[in-house]
């Protein structure tokens, strides 16, 4: 096991507002870390800062021993970072396969030959096989000429998963995956990051702790811009802290 | 690091659920549809007319890319119309009167020049793009008006004739038609050809939501510039084959007034379309070579249509084609196949 | 040397006047509205038949002008702009774009496209620091001034500017406080279209007026809106004085380059600064 | 006296709001909660005429309301207070209130008098730009803010979200204060708070409302809403 990501002092101001106040923290290879916190606990700003949202106040990032503090999100992509949005974000007035070309014509290396990206069609029998691959594994290949804004909300969650795997992650962040889904398809995305949580580093933000806890090696918690706590999930719950930040002062037998 | 950890097995089969869906894509017969259009067209109105429909028609294909495809509304495209007129004629003027070369130098004139602006251009969107465009062409169309005035002879303009080589004459209505109708079918059978490929997915994502495909690794700013540089050489494209057909360039051919035509055109058309920027050019040309006899108040005319087609008509004629198509003839072949 | 300043000064007030209601436009229904050529036209073409046709004095032509274009700014914010509020801006750029279109065209159809001479309504002249000064151009620098203090004041003082400032943050929360926001924005539309007429008023005597007048002024103001940020009332000041400086300075040495000086100023602001509309 | 009845509510493609109902009795504080993007802050928002619903009626005194505008509502007594502690940054504290006292047509002196009642110290800020206030006094700001003309049911979305413990408390005792002075419907997921104050509590899950909770003694009720959220 070794440190892929390594964030040193990270900050974020907005205005007079801290968002994300002098973090350090680590990612380890092939591991799942679960970041949760209550609302506004600054979970997705940290995320922001990983993915290059938006540059840190202060601090550093180094992703494999490179810093990347500095670098726009499309190079932190190629190097391997990327992530999911909190509100759902595929291409709405494409067909579900068509969302998936872009992140599936770098699937093996960075770049496909600029001719085949200008001037073959995007139904070329490789790209459509590479698009569909990734559908498969998500489970939506029987909807691959439907229109995206014709899927419900979890498939378009689906989708967009699919997407950041046809990218090939190195580190594959994951900003609250089941929020506003159904029992039903809450369990199929569960199913879906056991499945994929052999082959990739995945680092999770959840508001609720019950779904993910069986998934995760490793919770962290964050209150007010700042980790309270991390480590293994069962302790991490235990600690007194995060019980009087997550469920108010009351304690629970 | 470098292998691919999601599919381990390349020979994984798959379903077959692209086998019985696209109609698949056939430029030939494309191309040859809009090849027809127009030969047919040609009888009914003159050589000439045609000629210079078809220079319009490539031009509100370049104004496409941009607008319809990629979501950057530009009020300065005949800037680089502008730029390829007069690449072409001072080319032939002042340096040497092989036809070819000068459209050449044309195009490549309004390349470069795109390319440059582009650089500042293309961080812009929305309503800023447009009122850059403007600002810019306003200063393109100053500048060929007095600064340069010793080369382009301001207000007035200069003649353009090109020698000939060989049989070939560009001063000959045919001749002109045939070159100008390849160049369409060249020019159409090119963006055809880009916009169904990742790069046409590229830039309609690019519309729909730019910060998710920088997620998606791409340096949007560089396919921007691309599809900015590449719109503007095919505006210089027109203009310089406009130069030719009028054997003629003064400063209207840059005039910031006329972004307005290719605007229309492209909305009535259908924005987002390459056969959309096609109709609505032919549609704008008829309107203005026949029914503005009639429209004593043009200016009145345009902006009227442009409001009703803002408020009541956004799809544009093929936008209703294209509905008319999915919802009535499309099901009616699939259904068959689906069970 | 002395002449270029003042000359600046005056361009940098003209600037000012016109650029103001781009600007607040923007900062409120963030939108760029470039039906304003066309209002600040009609109304120079307003105040020239006053003073031209029925012969009437130059400051009473300079109300009734400023009077006249409140209906019309009203009619174009409620119908054309306030319909496609929400939508997606290329729209309403279109949309402006057209009335525009149409305005040039009506001037066109009651004025005729040729173009009309004014003469300075004053003509005396005041020798300051060697140079002899029109009083008229004196009178349209301290009015700038004035205009930029009474609109700070405005916004400082009056509960109208205060939510007009609100708004600019939170449209949501004004309108949940009972205002109907709507109202407001019409105000600050006319307002921006009333200013632009004063500022064509003030610039007509020098200028040529003819039919397309708007669309070169309007260009000038948009790269001072750009310069000055949008919405800032501060900036924009500055930045109209600064770009009238700068075509003053460039038209001494350059005298066809003034206007393309102030594109690459633009231009040079946007490389450093990109903005999103 | 507010009654919601079977609300469906969309946003953009998805269906946020299924069939909700609620009601709201006079001088109650009634606490809404349920996980993140269960249709809490679609719920506040439909009701104060932000969004439009596709189904279902909004009652208000024997009035249906469901289609009246933000500020409509403002003058029939309604105060929102949003997620997002948006208060008008680039104007002072002082004249944040005069807006509101202005559109309610309230002397600003007896609004301000209101708000110094719930929390003295404001007076102390009265000059800042409300853009560096803190969290917590930008959230008093705008509850105080909501009281100013004469309401008669608030909608607060999540007050405490984010804020320090110390400040929770304070928050948790203006709410207390204004208990019996007006009705409240507030969004929370601080379940110790919901716990104090609420007279009734509503779960919604998934867009649907799944159940009441007529009374805070009954303990067991709280008990189980530990394991919705």
């Amino acid at each position: 096991m070794s440190e892929i990501l390594v964030a040193d002092r990270l900050s974020k101001h907005f205005g007079g507002l801290i968002a994300v106040n002098k973090v350090n923290f680590s990612i380890m290879a092939d591991e799942v870390t679960g970041i949760i916190g209550p609302n506004g606990s600054g979970k997705t700003t940290l995320f922001n800062l990983i993915s290059g949202f938006f540059p840190p106040t202060e601090g550093r990032i180094t992703f494999f021993d490179n810093e990347i503090t500095h670098i726009p999100p499309y190079e932190r992509v190629i190097k391997g970072i990327v992530r999911t949005f909190q509100l759902v974000s595929v291409f709405n007035s494409m067909t579900v396969w068509e969302n998936l070309v872009l992140s599936s014509i770098r699937f093996k290396e960075k770049h496909v030959s600029l001719r085949k990206f200008f001037f073959s069609s995007a139904k070329d029998k490789e790209i459509k096989e590479n698009c569909l691959r990734a559908l498969k594994l998500v489970g939506l290949q029987s909807n691959a000429q439907a229109l995206t804004s014709e899927l419900s909300y979890g498939s378009k969650r689906m989708l967009e998963i699919g997407i950041a795997l046809s990218l090939n992650p190195k580190l594959l962040l994951l900003d609250e995956p089941l929020a506003g889904l159904s029992d039903g398809e809450i369990s199929e995305v569960i199913d879906l990051l056991k499945q994929i949580k052999k082959n990739f580093t995945l680092v999770i933000i959840e508001h609720k702790i019950s779904k993910i806890i069986n998934l995760v090696d490793r919770l962290c918690v964050m209150n007010e811009g700042s980790f309270i706590c991390e480590g293994n999930p069962d302790d991490a719950l235990c600690n007194p802290v995060v019980r009087e930040c997550y469920w108010g002062k009351r304690e629970i037998s | 690091m470098g292998q691919d950890k999601l599919f381990p097995a390349q020979n994984a089969e798959l379903p077959g659920a692209f086998e019985n869906i696209t109609l698949k894509e056939n430029h030939a017969v494309e191309i040859l549809a809009i090849a027809v259009f127009f030969l047919l067209v040609t009888p009914l109105l003159s050589v000439h007319r045609v000629t210079d429909f078809m220079i319009f028609c490539i031009f509100a294909m370049s104004f496409d890319m941009l607008y319809g495809y990629m979501g950057r509304l530009s009020f300065g495209q005949m800037l680089y119309l502008g730029t390829g007129a007069y690449g072409c004629g001072l080319f032939i003027k002042y340096i040497n009167g092989n036809p070819l070369l000068a459209i050449f130098a044309g195009v490549a004139f309004a390349g470069l020049l795109a390319m440059l602006l582009g650089l500042i251009i293309v961080r812009t969107t929305g309503a800023c793009f447009a009122l850059i465009n403007l600002a810019f062409n306003h200063i393109g169309f100053f500048l060929v008006l007095s600064p340069l005035r010793s080369i382009t002879r301001g207000e007035d303009g200069f003649g353009v004739s090109a020698s000939q080589i060989g049989s070939l004459n560009f001063g000959s209505r045919p001749i002109m038609y045939g070159a100008v109708f390849l160049s369409l079918l060249l020019v159409f059978y090119f963006l055809r050809r880009l916009t169904s490929a990742p790069y046409g997915i590229m830039i309609r994502s690019i519309k729909e939501d730019e910060t998710r495909v920088r997620f998606l690794g791409y340096n949007t700013f560089l396919y921007k510039w691309l599809t900015f540089a590449l719109a503007g050489t095919i505006a210089g494209l027109a203009g310089a084959l406009t130069a030719l057909n009028y054997n003629y360039v003064n400063p209207n051919a840059m005039d910031v007034h006329s972004n307005v035509g290719v605007v229309f055109a492209c909305l009535i058309g259908g924005a987002g379309n390459l056969y959309g920027a096609i109709l609505g050019g032919v549609i704008y040309m008829l309107i203005s070579n026949f029914l503005a006899i009639y429209i004593y108040r043009w200016e009145m005319f345009l902006g009227f249509s442009l409001l009703i087609i803002v408020f009541r008509f956004r799809m544009g004629v093929w936008g209703y084609i294209q509905r008319f198509w999915v919802h009535k003839l499309i099901p009616r072949f699939t259904k068959k196949e689906a069970i | 040397m002395h002449y270029t300043i003042f000359y600046g000064l005056t361009i940098g007030a003209i600037l000012y006047f016109i650029s103001i209601g781009l600007s607040l436009t923007f900062g409120t229904m963030r939108v760029i509205n470039f039906a304003h050529t066309i209002t600040y036209t009609i109304g120079v073409y307003i105040l020239i038949t006053f003073v031209i046709f029925f012969k009437w004095s130059f400051p009473v032509g300079a109300v009734l002008a400023i009077l006249a274009i409140i209906p019309i700014a009203y009619v174009i914010e409620r119908f054309i702009i306030r319909r496609l509020y929400g939508d997606s801006l290329d729209y309403t750029f279109i949309a402006t774009f057209a009335v525009a279109l149409i305005g040039v065209d009506l001037i066109k159809w009651i004025w005729g496209p040729a173009p009309y001479p004014l003469s300075d309504p004053i003509g005396k002249y005041l020798i300051l620091f060697d140079v002899s000064l029109p009083i008229y151009r004196v009178l349209m620098v301290i009015s700038a001034i004035l205009l930029f203090i009474l609109l700070h004041l405005f916004f400082k003082m009056t509960i109208v500017g205060k939510i007009i400032i609100a708004a600019l943050d939170d449209k949501d929360g004004v309108r949940c406080l009972g205002i109907n926001v709507d109202k407001y924005f019409s105000l600050v539309f006319v307002m921006g279209s009333a200013l632009a007429v004063l500022g064509g008023i003030f610039y007509a005597p020098i200028s040529s007026i003819h039919p397309y007048m708007g669309l070169a002024i309007l260009l000038l103001c948009f790269a001072v809106v750009i310069v000055g940020g949008m919405g800032n009332l501060k900036g924009t000041f500055l930045s109209a004085f600064a770009l009238g400086m700068l075509m003053a300075l460039t038209a001494r040495y350059w005298p066809q380059g003034a206007e393309t000086m102030v594109f690459i100023a633009m231009a040079v602001v946007l490389i450093f600064r990109p903005i999103d509309i | 006296m507010l009654e919601i009845r079977n609300l469906d509510v969309s946003y953009g493609y998805a269906k946020v709001l299924h069939d909700v109902s609620l009601n709201i009795k006079t001088g109650e504080m009634v606490f809404l909660i349920g996980r993140n993007g269960a249709g809490k802050t679609t719920l506040l928002k439909t009701i104060i005429g932000l969004l439009q619903p596709q189904k279902g009626s909004i009652v208000y005194a024997g009035k249906e309301i469901s289609n009246l505008s933000p500020e409509r509502l403002y003058l029939q007594g309604f105060r929102y207070v949003g997620q997002e502690k948006k208060v008008f940054g680039n104007l002072t504290v002082q004249e944040n209130i005069e807006i509101a006292a202005f559109a309610s047509g309230e002397p600003m002196d007896v609004s301000l008098k209101k708000i110094t009642s719930i929390y003295p110290k404001i007076k102390d800020f009265l000059k800042t730009k409300a853009g560096q206030l803190s969290g917590g006094q930008r959230q008093i700001l705008l509850v105080g803010r909501a009281l100013v003309g004469e309401p008669k049911l608030l909608l607060i979305d999540e007050p405490t979200q984010g804020l320090a413990a110390i400040v929770i408390e304070e928050i948790i005792h203006i709410l207390d204060s204004l208990k019996k002075q007006v009705s409240a419907l507030i969004v929370e997921q601080n379940l110790s708070l919901v716990k104090q104050l609420s007279d009734r509590i509503f779960l919604l899950k998934e867009g649907k409302m799944v159940r009441e909770i007529i009374s805070k003694s009954e303990e067991s009720g709280i008990q189980d809403l530990e394991g919705y959220l």
